[in-house]
């Protein structure tokens, strides 16, 4: 039977970061996975990460997955694909299938970062070809390359529903509405705000119930929830739908666990069933840890780092590494762990409702309710003084761990300070050169950079677009505003790409002066303002 | 045609040799090495089966070898996951009823 | 804390509801109104109505019906989901023909 | 509610919720305890579900028969719970000389206590199941034998029971039984001392513990056994099958799945990790097993493996029994891996035992006081 120091059971975000470095310390490390690609979701996660430098802000989840496939080749790890962990037994011994073969292995420790499974909500007709999660629908389209359907409806307001709704658009799908039972949006307000200036309609406090068709999905009909998520007649509104696409949440995937004997606890804040760990993520079983999302409901970058303190903790048990070196690599990777687990999303704020910011500002209800930013909150969070000349104007007003504008910015106009789920502030001293790189920095589409003197009656907005066919210089469409409402023509005057830019294409509008803070997206087709 | 030619962020994805299979007798095409279900769904297949107990039809549903839900009769063999099992040259798809190709009825 | 190991307690009549009929455990097509008479049989454990009715029995091996079902036990007793441990975990993780199972190493134990 | 009853039954498994059952029905007042979250969660939840008569040992043969006659084909109806019974024979399977010895042994001495088996050579084995294969070459062949759903007939059993009044509380370890003035009196759990004028323990291996404290022993051992199922297949046979060498065992389900047990040849020496799980090898020599004897099962997937403990036995044979010692104590434990088929008719004469003081069928050679030493 094979043996190594260390076993890696999910060669996801938290998989590879453990193997990675519990190899650089010294340890034969084998990793296990079902897929026939490594990382995971990162692959599916064509957006910029949120976080920090070191939590690869910025940078596409895909990308962060190569980065890591490659760190695991140099470090010597041992990456078995399409190698499905079958058990999980006495001893530290796993049966894997490997092709049409079953395969024991030992190790002296073992890490188990098998993820997460998506929960499903029920409902008159879920069964029916077309009803996919939001999982089905990144792993077609981001992996395969096919439009999962024509004319989507997402279930879940969460980050998940609100990424994978622009990933839809991005694919090529209408998506026709966003529905949650919550009455407020669960994830980054950026992140509504980029799906509801395309048109995209949020119905909070509703949900669905009945998916119509026969053979397959052909509409859907979503009613209003009263305050106990108890439908309410008469409420019902109809939608022509091929694809209905669920997005209600993970599950921690902890059965191998389970099954090993680990003392299991039911934590509805993780998630669901998740292993007890102590703080280096060792589970009752003395050499077994958890790491990622089987431990509990995060996201990627938590479980990168998670995942590296469980691999150090595994090289400190098994004397690779001392105790010393082991603390002091932990308390680092403690404080950028910390600085995710701040702010209004932070695990320990779930479900709360915050009235105001950190820095004392009233939250947007509108932002919460319809996905985008009114002009009375539009007011109240940005504070600039000069209106000359091309400036920022940043729209994220929620206290989220994200700081890539402030680094972007060569000429220090955008602070955020030590606190990364700080408010960008702008820096009135410093001038802007319309460079573009905070818009392309930033995770949540949220910078725009405005020029109000651009012509006489005239301002230039420059905003993120990634979506095809990219615009070119001369087209007239028409200027959206936050909701997605038609303004009036747009004329496009500049469209930059650059490899610093990473896909993002910067779009330079022409509208008129009064549009100025109003306009935040641009159609390519020609529609009249109504 | 449901394929994304070409995509702002990941450009042309990747796809191996074009390759012809039957599904339930009719010649389809699809791209050796992807899921059998892809290259159903760009042909406009939704139902991989019909359940034992109501009949009901099926189809993709998680997409990543979990939920079980797309399985069909692959080269005679039942229950085959086609959301994870790659397409070949010549394959047999056939759609599943119950637990077998004959079609139920009542 | 409300016990479930008193299995005489009065959870009262079994009242049928608009969606008994949806789906739950996709796999062996047991609906909602199914699980339901189940608990007002006796079956107050996530165990108990996966071995009475097969919910969670099926091809996927509960994967998708685990939480829904545990749900469901959670509003008909009335209890917190912390009361009630999920089916338990079952090798095979994902289903796999006799003849690989069968084909493994066999000189140790 | 008061905590007297009747009788308190320890061990919600199927010989617990058959014998509360046929209580309830003759009017006793009866309280389960279950030292697990969960009912039916020993044997009665990990076996192969066999149904039979034929292979058993003479001392209980006429237990299985009459299980077989008088309560098996009604119990469904009875139940109101579908136990799938099915009775379309047994297949016991060898292919060696070796295995036709031990299998005529056998058939022998069912014969003499009158049950119709016989020995059929492998054509006749093949036109009854054309799966097997050619390798097979001599069975005993019990037409009367079947199969059942253990799992719904356990719970049937309890929802049965709990519908005509018997208590069962789950999660609830009994310590202790006490004697007041010489007679069985008290049992003791952690939440509460429950009292009855008889107690039934039937808890299998965990029996050993509790009848300690009353100064009574069944030699018995631990034995972990495993099983699997796979995926619904297309309807192929429905015979009960089983080996010679006892090497695997198992049926095709009415839900079109197969279940088997099998075993390893290490069972005595498993390892336990505190949960009831398959071992990292068991699952795989159960699938040689059968695809030797079907190898038109190659191809069906498994979908879960199981183990569970049995409590075996020094003569292989259950306990049944009165203890006269401890007035008001019965004892319903070790029935070495065969208790299934037999659970109905024990519980049905076990309630005979408790209630009236004589069962139907004569049940001494099952006593408690039967193991002596060498002479």
């Amino acid at each position: 039977m094979k043996r190594y120091d260390l076993i890696v059971v999910g060669a996801g975000p938290a998989g590879l970061s453990a193997a990675i470095e519990a190899a650089k310390c010294g340890l034969s490390v084998a990793v296990f996975d079902e897929n026939a690609k490594p990382g995971g979701q990162l692959f599916k996660q064509i957006h910029k990460f949120f976080g920090s430098k070191e939590h690869q802000a910025k940078i596409r989840g895909y990308k962060i997955g190569e980065t890591l496939l490659s760190e695991a080749d140099a470090a010597g790890v041992e990456v078995y694909l399409n190698a499905t962990v079958s058990g999980m037994y006495m001893d530290k011994e796993i049966l894997v299938r490997i092709g049409a073969a079953m395969e024991h292995f030992k190790a002296d420790a073992i890490i188990i970062a098998t993820g997460a499974s998506e929960n499903m909500v029920t409902f008159d007709g879920w069964t029916l070809p077309g009803v996919i999660g939001a999982g089905a629908a990144q792993t077609m389209m981001n992996l395969y390359g096919i439009q999962p359907g024509k004319r989507v409806l997402m279930l879940g307001s969460g980050n998940v529903g609100l990424v994978v709704s622009f990933q839809l658009m991005q694919a090529g799908c209408e998506v026709v509405a966003l529905v949650d039972a919550a009455p407020r949006i669960g994830g980054y307000g950026v992140h509504a705000s980029k799906i509801a200036r395309c048109g995209v309609p949020f119905y909070l406090s509703h949900t669905i119930t009945k998916a119509e068709g026969t053979d397959c999905v052909t509409g859907v009909e979503i009613s209003q929830v009263d305050d106990h998520f108890t439908t309410i007649p008469g409420t019902q509104k109809h939608f022509d739908v091929d694809t209905i696409c669920m997005a209600v949440g993970l599950s921690p995937m902890s059965q191998l666990l389970k099954m090993a004997g680990c003392n299991m606890v039911d934590d509805p804040r993780r998630g669901g069933q998740v292993p007890l760990v102590d703080e280096n993520g060792e589970t009752s079983i003395s050499g077994v840890f958890a790491a990622g999302d089987v431990s509990g409901i995060e996201e990627a970058s938590s479980a990168m780092i998670e995942g590296r303190m469980s691999g150090l903790s595994a090289a400190a048990y098994l004397g690779f590494l001392s105790e010393k070196d082991k603390d002091s690599s932990l308390n680092e990777l403690e404080v950028a762990l910390d600085s995710l687990h701040q702010g209004m999303f932070a695990p320990g704020s779930k479900g709360k409702a915050f009235t105001k910011t950190d820095e004392g500002i009233a939250v947007s209800q509108s932002l919460l309710k319809k996905g985008y930013l009114d002009e009375a909150d539009i007011a109240r969070f940005n504070h600039f003084g000069k209106k000359t000349g091309v400036h920022p104007v940043i729209e994220c007003t929620q206290n989220i761990p994200c700081n890539p504008c402030q680094d972007a910015c060569p000429k220090q106009c955008i602070k955020i300070g030590k606190t990364i789920t700080a408010i960008p502030r702008i820096d009135e001293d410093n001038t802007c050169t319309g460079c573009g790189l905070c818009i392309a920095s930033c995770s949540g589409q949220a910078i725009f950079l405005v020029d109000e003197d651009y012509e006489p009656g005239y301002a230039s907005i420059t905003l993120p677009y990634e979506f095809l066919p990219r615009p070119q210089k001369g087209d007239l469409g028409t200027a959206l505003s936050r909701s997605g409402q038609p303004l009036g023509v747009a004329e496009i005057i500049d469209v930059r790409s650059a490899k610093a830019f990473d896909h993002t294409t910067l779009v330079t509008i022409k509208v008129p002066v009064a549009q100025a803070m109003t306009a935040r997206f641009y159609k390519r087709e020609a529609q009249r303002a109504e | 045609m449901n394929r994304i030619s070409d995509h702002p962020i990941l450009g042309n994805i990747e796809k191996g040799q074009k390759v012809t299979f039957l599904m339930d007798g009719k010649q389809m095409e699809g791209y050796e090495g992807e899921p059998i279900a892809v290259a159903l769904k760009a042909s406009g297949v939704m139902i991989h089966r019909y359940t034992q107990k109501t009949h009901e039809p099926r189809g993709i549903f998680c997409a990543i070898g979990r939920c079980t839900d797309c399985v069909m009769i692959v080269d005679g063999v039942p229950n085959i996951r086609t959301c994870i099992t790659p397409l070949v040259q010549g394959m047999t798809i056939q759609t599943q009823y119950g637990v077998t190709a004959l079609e139920v009825t009542e | 804390m409300k016990s479930i190991n008193d299995r005489s307690q009065d959870i009262g009549p079994f009242v049928s509801q608009t969606d008994d009929a949806i789906i739950i455990c996709r796999c062996e097509e047991i609906t909602k109104g199914e699980i339901r008479q189940a608990i007002h049989d006796g079956m107050f454990t996530v165990n108990e109505i996966r071995r009475y009715l097969r919910s969670g029995m099926g091809l996927c091996q509960g994967q998708t019906c685990g939480k829904l079902v545990k749900n469901i036990v959670v509003q008909e007793l009335d209890v917190i989901p912390a009361q009630l441990d999920p089916a338990t975990s079952r090798s095979p993780m994902r289903p796999v023909e006799m003849k690989v199972l069968g084909n493994e190493e066999v000189t140790h134990v | 509610m008061s905590k007297h009853t009747d009788v308190i039954i320890i061990g919600g498994g199927i010989i617990g919720n058959a014998t509360a059952y046929y209580l309830a029905k003759k009017g006793l007042s009866v309280t389960v305890l279950e030292v697990s979250k969960d009912i039916g969660v020993g044997g009665s939840s990990r076996n192969g579900g066999g149904v039979r008569q034929s292979g058993r040992d003479t001392r209980e043969l006429p237990l299985a028969m009459w299980g077989i006659k008088n309560l098996w084909p009604g119990l469904s109806e009875e139940l109101g719970v579908d136990v799938e019974y099915t009775q379309k024979g047994n297949l016991r399977l060898g292919k060696t000389e070796t295995h036709q010895k031990i299998l005529q042994g056998l058939t022998d001495k069912a014969v003499s206590c009158g049950l119709d088996v016989r020995m059929i050579d492998g054509d006749e084995i093949r036109t009854i199941n054309p799966y097997l294969s050619d390798e097979v070459t001599c069975a005993s062949w019990c037409p009367t034998d079947g199969h059942a759903n253990p799992l719904t007939a356990t719970l049937g059993y309890y929802k049965k029971a709990r519908e005509l009044g018997v208590r069962f509380i789950t999660e609830s370890p009994c310590f202790e039984l006490r004697k007041i003035k010489g007679v069985i009196r008290q049992v003791v759990t952690p939440d509460a001392i429950y009292e009855a004028d008889k107690v039934l323990v039937a808890a299998g291996y965990g029996s050993r513990k509790l009848l300690a404290t009353v100064g009574i022993d069944v030699p018995m051992m631990p034995l972990k056994m495993e099983c699997l199922v796979t995926e619904a297949e297309p309807p192929m046979f429905l015979q009960m099958l089983g080996t010679a060498e006892a090497d695997f065992y198992g049926h095709q389900s009415k839900h079109g799945s197969f279940v088997f047990g099998g075993s390893s040849g290490f069972e005595p020496f498993n390892k336990d990790n505190g949960t009831p799980i398959s071992s990292s090898i068991g699952a795989s020599c159960t699938c040689r097993g059968i695809m030797k004897y079907f190898p038109a099962l190659a191809d069906a997937k498994i979908v879960r493996a199981w183990a569970g403990w049995l409590d075996d036995c020094a003569d292989k044979v259950p306990v049944i029994s009165p203890v006269e010692e401890v007035p008001g104590l019965y004892i319903a434990c070790a029935f070495s891996g065969h208790g299934f088929g037999i659970a109905p008719a024990a519980g049905y004469n076990i309630a005979e035992m408790i209630a009236d003081g004589h069962s139907t069928i004569d049940l001494s050679a099952l006593r408690y006081d039967r193991f002596k030493p060498k002479q």
